[in-house]
């Protein structure tokens, strides 16, 4: 007979006399994975939450008199030899005119009596996406500032600087309790596969005194140790796809998602969070395992 | 003359500083002999059964079983050995949640041999040993003495050439004693050594087989 | 001989005989306490830090032409009608252009040539630090809008509406890690707890066995839950304290706390929490033993 | 003619359909008496102490002991009833990890003796059981017979009206045999009623007091 086809019977039998402790084990993985993968879920996303929030930055420098077009030429190198950028629009101080009446719309009798001419031309400045850092966005500033000619930079910083506070508050929290969590999670399967043990380890000193061989030992833990990290983890995955797309339909609000573009684990990802905890599962077991195969 | 099954020079086993299981013991059982091993509770009876399975190590001295210093196995050869003596222990260990059948079969089944060849062994068995009633209970559910008897049938189950028995009969009655001592001497005749320990004075008094009696760790006037 | 001096005997006794899995039951308490009561107070000073944001809130109401003073008085009674508020400021066309100017600094020149009437009077309202939702301030800028001569109002709309979604993020995320981390911990506590009674149970029947009363059983099991739900908890927040302590001066600086003012529990919250994991320990291990109990 | 200490009339106990380990049993002990219960491996007699001792309740029928129907007992009596019962069990139930003198110390403790009582009755016992060096040993590490011993002194430590032995000398060879009657015997003189179930003809076939023997769960021509 097989060596394998008689660990997979033993391990069989073993899942009818233990099962509560496996379900029990099972579980723990359960939830370690959901915990865990939640947790990494909501980290990519809320580094990702960054990003798009600072797609909307816009820098405005204004200019005390309109430069000339030769003289934005060479404004717009000087700002995109600093920085890459996504694009420069220049703003006259006719389309400053413009752009205000057009906001105030039906309101526009309101500047009637207004010089048109009052408002100062700027460079409106669209950094990339990926500049989303307080301190990052403030050295642009006030390398903007130093142009020639420009009088003011305007972003809104007090709202920014709020942002990023928030964000990095976010940030804290998350890796703090990812932290704490994958502590916890560790060390409920590690402690859990222990006891496994232990409550088995009548049965192998037994099945050591009869001349039973490593392999014997292992083989049907290790397809435990199989079957638990697959299954576990299949499950704490599937929690947290329902769990995901509950709070999706739940707080689905268009604008919500404008800001926060959450999206779920791909493939590649759930791929190795499975491996990831087979081998855990197969590797907590062995190494528990292992002062009873000296015997 | 044939090389000792099992053969023991100059054994120490010390347990603790002030416990001295075994002192300089020394023992010789030819293949296909049955030996009593007797002498009173703590003489060390157990202790030297289990210095010969190697589930115990001595403090000094050379132990021989089948012409091998089991004390230089590698840790490989080790299983080999043990498929080969077959322990009755006289604390049993028994899976209790198992059934009898599931017990006895489990020292054939470390081997890897046939399941059907295991059903039919396991239930030849029970049979020989008048347990063919209880061949899916539990073991927890039996009596102490049907216990014993399956302890006793895993031991011989995957016909070892050396068989330790470990006060077999402590828990049975004068007619079950002899349906074991029964099994135990047709193992003998199909050529397994055999070494008994025992109280059991029934067992051992007219016996025709040798008789070794330890004494405080010491082997007294043994005859043979 | 007193029951209860017995009674601590055997928990000693019982300690040197099982101090492996009572300090991993002990650890287990700790790190859910420390779990629980960390997303405890990250939920609490989350719920405060919306507060302290809504706090610097500002609606500007615009007007057409300057109201006279007692159309002033009543449009501010109007305000404070429909809604209490900490205080309004009326803004002239000459304090606009004062702060403006202000504002620009040494560039005041750029409105040499402008007329200082231009920029539209304005009536600030500060609402009350309470009014932190979004849809408050929408309803309350809607009736804004609608006294008579007011033009435009403006509260950074944008900002608002992004912060009001990340708050409502936050909090998501606080709650359903609370709830996963809850869960997490009562199922780790009653699986330890569970684990140590039967890892005892042999015992336990032993005693049963040779007549030992219910009360000689359970004595020493409650001072170990006593035990190890204080020393478990305390252990905890003792550990979250240091995380705080360590947070803070990590992420120190002025501007941060501004926004997000953090603080600990107070003595009442230790203690209860404390009293509670105490109450969890001894309910936990009385349950679990009540069958063996009957035997 | 007083009060029979136990006291069963057509007691069955039926573990599962087709296992009757008791049927329709009836028997009477009285106060201060040795009885002898022997039958074969399953007949029936650990069944039988342990209806007696209140651990396993009978299918049908009344069990007695001291005159009180242990089986409508409330549930804060049982732990009174216990307290006077020593039972050595046949499996011995000792705790592995913990010492000789605890174990047995554990039978006087859990019925509020005096700590100093307790260590001179438990000292005073393994002196007489020959295992006063085995004080502080863990049971684990004892021989079986050493164990079967401490057993024993746990059973009778707490001076019961009632001890009732399974096989007290099964691991025991013929000089400790002889030790333990001795203190069963000391232990009737002090007014203690004693059952003891053995499969040792050494021990009941020369005696003077009553030997009951069970066969299939009935009994069979008793003497008296
Ligand atoms: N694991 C151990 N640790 C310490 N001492 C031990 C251990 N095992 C046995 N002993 C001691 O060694 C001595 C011999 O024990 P052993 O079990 O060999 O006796 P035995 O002859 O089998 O007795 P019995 O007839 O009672 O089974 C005893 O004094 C016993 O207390
Ligand atoms: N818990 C149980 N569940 C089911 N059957 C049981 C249980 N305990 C005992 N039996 C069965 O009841 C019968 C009587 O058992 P008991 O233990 O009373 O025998 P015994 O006379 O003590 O035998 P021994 O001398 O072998 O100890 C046996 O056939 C046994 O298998
Ligand atoms: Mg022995
Ligand atoms: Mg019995």
């Amino acid at each position: 007979m097989k060596p394998l086809l008689i660990a997979v019977i033993q391990a069989g039998r073993n899942f009818r006399y233990t099962w509560g402790s496996q379900i029990m084990t099972l579980l723990t993985v359960s939830l370690s994975v959901l915990i865990f993968s939640f947790f990494f879920l909501i980290y990519t996303n809320v580094m990702k939450a960054g990003v798009n929030l600072g797609g909307d930055l816009r820098l405005a420098v204004y200019f005390e008199e309109e430069p000339l077009p030769e003289m934005i030429t060479r404004l717009k190198k000087k700002i995109t030899d600093f920085r890459e950028v996504d694009k420069i629009i220049y703003v006259s101080k006719d389309e400053a005119y413009n752009r205000l009446s057009q906001h105030l719309g039906e309101d526009i009798d309101v500047l009637a009596n207004i010089n048109p001419m009052f408002l100062p031309p700027s460079l409106e400045v669209y950094p990339p996406k990926d500049l989303k850092n307080l301190s990052q966005i403030k050295l642009f500033s006030e390398y903007l500032t130093k142009l020639p000619g420009a009088i003011k930079v305007q972003y809104g910083q007090g709202w920014i600087k709020r942002f990023d506070y928030f964000t990095k508050l976010l940030r804290i929290i998350v890796i703090l309790s990812g932290g704490l969590l994958i502590l916890t999670a560790t060390f409920m399967v590690a402690y859990t596969v222990r006891l496994t043990v232990v409550a088995r380890q009548e049965e192998l000193k037994i099945l050591r005194l009869l001349g039973a061989t490593n392999n014997y030992i292992l083989m049907p833990f290790l397809l435990e140790g199989l079957f638990q990290g697959f299954c576990g983890s299949a499950l704490g995955l599937l929690s947290l796809g329902i769990l995901y797309s509950w709070v999706k339909d739940r707080f689905y609000s268009p604008s919500f998602f404008e800001f926060f573009e959450f999206s779920f684990f791909s493939h590649t990802i759930i791929g190795i969070i499975l491996l990831a905890s087979i081998a855990l599962c197969i590797g907590g077991s062995v190494t528990s395992m292992r002062r009873f195969l000296k015997v | 003359m044939s090389k000792p099954m099992v053969e023991l020079v100059s054994v120490t086993k010390v347990y603790t500083a002030n416990v001295i299981a075994l002192e300089d013991v020394s023992l010789e059982v030819d293949t296909g002999e049955i030996s009593f091993l007797i002498g009173m509770s703590g003489a060390g009876k157990t202790t030297l059964l289990k210095l010969i399975c190697g589930v115990e190590s001595p403090t000094a001295g050379y132990i021989g079983v089948g012409g091998r210093n089991i004390n230089q196995l590698r840790p490989r050869e080790i299983p080999g050995l043990r498929q080969d003596i077959g322990m009755a222990y006289q604390d049993f260990k028994l899976l209790p949640e198992r059934s009898a059948a599931q017990n006895i079969a489990m020292s054939m089944e470390v081997a890897y041999k046939n399941t059907s060849t295991i059903k039919r062994r396991v239930k030849d068995l029970l049979e020989r040993l008048k347990l063919e009633e209880k061949h899916d209970t539990p073991v927890s559910n039996l009596s102490r003495g049907e216990q014993q008897r399956v302890a006793i049938a895993r031991a011989v189950a995957n016909s070892p050439s050396l068989i330790l028995a470990d006060e077999p009969t402590g828990n049975l009655d004068p007619m079950t004693t002899e349906v074991v001592m029964d099994l135990l001497e047709q193992c003998n005749d199909a050529g397994a050594t055999i070494i008994l320990a025992t109280h059991d004075e029934a067992i051992y008094r007219h016996t025709k087989h040798k008789v070794m009696k330890l004494h405080l760790g010491k082997f007294q006037n043994c005859n043979s």
